[in-house]
């Protein structure tokens, strides 16, 4: 079972099991206790310069953007991004808080391109490593299942697999060329969820898209929540924890936390909102302009509301479709 | 006969494709409409699958993206990621869609970077996403090409995002990927394409309704073989036309 | 890389998934059908002599065990049998129709050892593969990847390790030994859930085991369900879907298909029936004249509700915690 | 001083082991016991977790297997076997409670075989579990033997189910097994046991009452350590006795 070829990119993060788990033994409570806390302080507390850092879930859906407002609000610099989040990569890129990126997709769908992707990228201030969709999840179910590569048939025979960090080998009971993908530790995770209570344990409605993988991976782990709910009702239907409370450090009560992207059964995503920043997005000077309107200059998740208006919020709620 | 565009035309014949009672991979855009027409249609029971959780969603309003709301809207799942690239990697889903910046003649696809080098790219594309998952474990996959010219069924990629038949035949066997899959049919606004059986190249199948066989030979870079007998693909019915529209994409999103 | 241990156990299945896939891809329809049968039915199409068999869960808990006095009615032989489902395994062993065992555990819990399992293995009848339940269960999530092999870092060290079919290697990210698990395809799971439609979409309250794992590491599955539900109701909740529909040959309808095992918020287990059944299984005339009693000589789960008696199972029912 | 039987001490002197506010996977039979009264005893915020799933439970009745209903009875989770095995893979679970037909010096545990031969066996044990789970990722590992004799407390294992410190110092690590990990406490009906920092070698640190050091001794096959300063474990308080009698097992099932 040797290797028989290597992808080029660097290692953004380490794939190492057991430097994870000691870390978390150290610095994680096992204990249930209030982790309520406000965007700021959350972010001041657990995202540091030069994190490894990953998002869930993938393009306007459940992103938990008021999180990555505040991160980028407190100007946390030299992150080493990862996932699928399509809205706060943008966001992130156009701040200029980004050094790597491990990168499967971003693009709008069906609005195209990122122009901030692509200034960042062009430009060389962003050094990147490719991977597919389903690579950048698997890194994170291996790092969830706490071992240090999964292997998969996807990627080979690609310049995909050639740019990224990933290794061919051949099985060791079927001598089939398999993948191995390095799992992917992050040093800290944000998520966006329907409801949770104080102490983190987290429901979410709807595709769980890789909640469950990202949550597992991440040292320290933020969720922002629609609504905090009493730990009975959770109690009630253990089976619908995708997030326990473990795996999290601060819970931040936010709602419309996903805005401009949607919240199933809540709220539809704001179309003219998207629209006007991707507009926007492609002149520098126009991007830095919508930073500053609805980033900079907001303080937190409240006024940010506020400035979109409630009257626009309750019409997306009442676009969005029932079950 | 109606009057139609370009994209209406792409949506009918990618929808054609879609055999009832089967399970499809669905990105975003065309083949949204495609599968959404195609349930209207003909094929009332295709199942269709995005690759963030959702199965069997009714699509009776218009997913923005493969993991809104609306792609599980009436589903029989809502899963996640993983599971849904796991259940292609096992076998499970007959039709992938897929488009591309390049195509070359073995139905690779290039959504990277334009230009020589990796990095700093020239040109910074969207990358992957799930293409590889669905061109790796689909067992049919077919690419939509909305501009047919000779900048994009090129020669050679800038870069092999995504892999068709790779280097020719046995190629994807030998690279470790599943054997029989790889690219089915590749749709452009010029005519509908399939590959060879032996060789595995690009071969036409059918023009569109006023394309002639030469122009889709000027505007493409490589030698594409021809099939013996290159048909004619009807345009869109009226009936076709009027669910389109009135239907699947009532506000215009996309037509 | 190179595999530097390797288990002395035989691999009792082939763990490759492009044989898994092409089979899928032969035999299964992808269309929403009709999957509603009989025990009969189910148990004469779908299970064949020589298969390799799971079961789901573990002890008495959701066992698929109706289904199992069916296989054992059928005289179905020569089984490979794998998996952590106790109930079933001591009655497929009783009625001497397994060759081989990927055993990880099989005893009664706080009843202790398993009679059953001494005689069948002591004797030589049964030849075994010994697994932890983490490694069972993650050969049948491999599987469900489809992929051939998982790594892990469990088994190490051990005899478990040595007399399985795992390989350790050297991990080429990290250079820790890592354990690889060889993937578990079956040819038929069974599972019993709280609730199914006629399609056979799933879904189970409580504990989920490894049902996900399982019914996607099987070639054929049957359902046996507690409740036929509209398949409204599973749309309405798609995200309460752990089996669906296309993993599904057979759908069973069968109330009560987990006694003498329990069945969370529906009815408790039989500890009467079980303490008779393990003290009778101490003996191999008794044990087949249980067997006799109340797998031979009962037609169908209808009759052995019967002879059970709805008074008894109604005092189960009242003795189950809910939510 | 109340009266008890031997398996009420061991309960209780487990339940001591089990300190507030961790994380502690619970195996079937004395450890339930011991983790419902460290619960209604000292530490009300201990967090049972199951391998079949169940997190949190409030073990207000006590559960007869390791997935029954009660286990995740007023949980915080009920989710499936792998994710409560890598929960404990990724470093989540602080205690493990192991059992077993043979231990050697090293924590080393049999469980599967006795005799020379693995197959056909002279006696057929159950088999791993999730022993090697427990074993091999929580912090810290508490075997509990019911009965504390040669046959049990044996120089060489007929089989090695689950590691203990293997062959010594280091060894667990060069297996490949997580650092800072093994062996914590041993109970039986004779005594508490702890492992020696450098030797790993299982070492008494106290004994129960009315048992003299010898005893422990004379009924240990191998050679065991014994601290500079063996204590005497108190028995059994009323309030344990109580507490265990009338809530944990009423219907005494165990006890």
């Amino acid at each position: 079972m040797k290797v028989l070829e290597s992808g080029v990119a660097e290692l953004f993060a380490k794939p190492d099991p057991y430097e994870f788990r000691e870390w978390v033994h150290k610095n994680k409570s096992q204990a249930m206790t209030d982790k309520l806390m406000t965007e700021q302080e959350a972010v001041a507390k657990f995202v540091a310069d030069g994190d490894s850092l990953g998002t869930e879930l993938y393009g306007t859906v459940r992103a938990p953007i008021s999180l990555t407002r505040e991160i980028i609000r407190q100007g946390k610099k030299h992150l080493r991004v990862a996932g699928q989040g399509i809205t706060e990569i943008d966001f992130l890129l156009a701040a200029d808080l980004v050094d790597t990126l491990d990168i499967t997709y971003v693009a709008w769908e069906v609005y195209g391109i990122s122009s901030i992707l692509r200034r960042a990228v062009e430009s060389g201030r962003v050094k990147t490593a490719d991977w597919s969709n389903g690579a950048m999840a698997w890194r994170f179910k291996a790092a969830a299942m706490g071992v240090p590569f999964i292997p998969v048939s996807s990627m080979l025979g690609t310049d995909t697999f050639k740019y990224s960090a990933a290794k061919m080998v051949e099985c060791p009971f079927t001598g089939q060329k398999v993948c191995l993908l390095p799992a992917l530790f992050l040093d800290i995770g944000l998520i966006h969820v329907h409801r949770a209570d104080k102490y983190g344990n987290c429901q979410i409605d709807g595709i769980s898209g890789f909640a469950h993988e990202l949550s597992r991976a991440s040292k320290k782990l933020i969720v922002s929540a629609e609504k905090i709910i009493d730990t009975d009702e959770i109690k009630k239907y253990p089976e619908h924890t995708i997030i326990p409370y473990y795996l999290v450090d601060a819970v931040v009560h936010a709602p419309f936390g996903s805005h401009p992207g949607e919240m199933c059964y809540l709220y539809w995503r704001d179309e003219e909102h998207l629209k006007t920043f991707l507009e926007e997005s492609k002149d520098p000077i126009k991007t830095k302009a919508y930073l500053d309107k609805y980033v900079y200059g907001v303080k937190n998740q409240d006024e940010y509301i506020k400035l979109i208006g409630m009257d626009r919020l309750k019409k997306l709620q009442s676009m969005i479709g029932g079950r | 006969m109606a009057e139609y565009n370009e994209t209406e035309f792409l949506i009918c014949i990618a929808s054609r494709l879609m055999a009832d009672k089967t399970t499809a991979f669905i990105g975003t855009g065309i083949p949204m409409l495609a599968a959404s027409l195609a349930k209207k249609m003909h094929a009332p029971n295709l199942v269709p699958a995005f690759e963030f959780g959702g199965v069997g969603a009714s699509l009776q309003k218009l997913p923005l993206g493969v993991g809104d709301s609306r792609t599980f809207h009436k589903a029989v799942l809502a899963a996640g990621i993983c599971d849904m690239m796991e259940t292609s990697a096992r076998g499970f889903i007959e039709y992938g869609f897929l488009g591309g910046a390049q195509i070359d003649m073995f139905g690779n696809l290039n959504t990277t970077v334009i230009g020589a080098k990796y990095w700093p790219p020239k040109v910074r594309l969207p990358g992957s996403g799930g293409a590889n998952e669905v061109a790796s474990f689909c067992w049919k996959t077919i690419a939509i090409m909305r501009q047919h010219d000779k900048r994009r069924f090129v020669k050679k990629l800038d870069f092999l995002t995504t892999p068709g038949y790779l280097t020719g035949p046995g190629s994807r066997e030998a690279a470790g990927l599943p054997p029989n899959t790889g690219p089915y049919r590749v749709v452009s606004n010029l005519g509908l394409m399939g590959f060879d059986e032996k060789t595995k190249q690009m071969t036409l199948l059918a023009t569109h309704p006023g394309i002639k066989v030469e122009q889709v030979l000027e505007n493409t870079e490589f030698e594409m073989l021809v099939a013996d007998n290159v048909t004619e693909n009807k345009p869109p019915t009226t009936e076709e036309l009027r669910i389109l529209r009135e239907q699947v994409d009532p506000d215009k999103l996309y037509i």
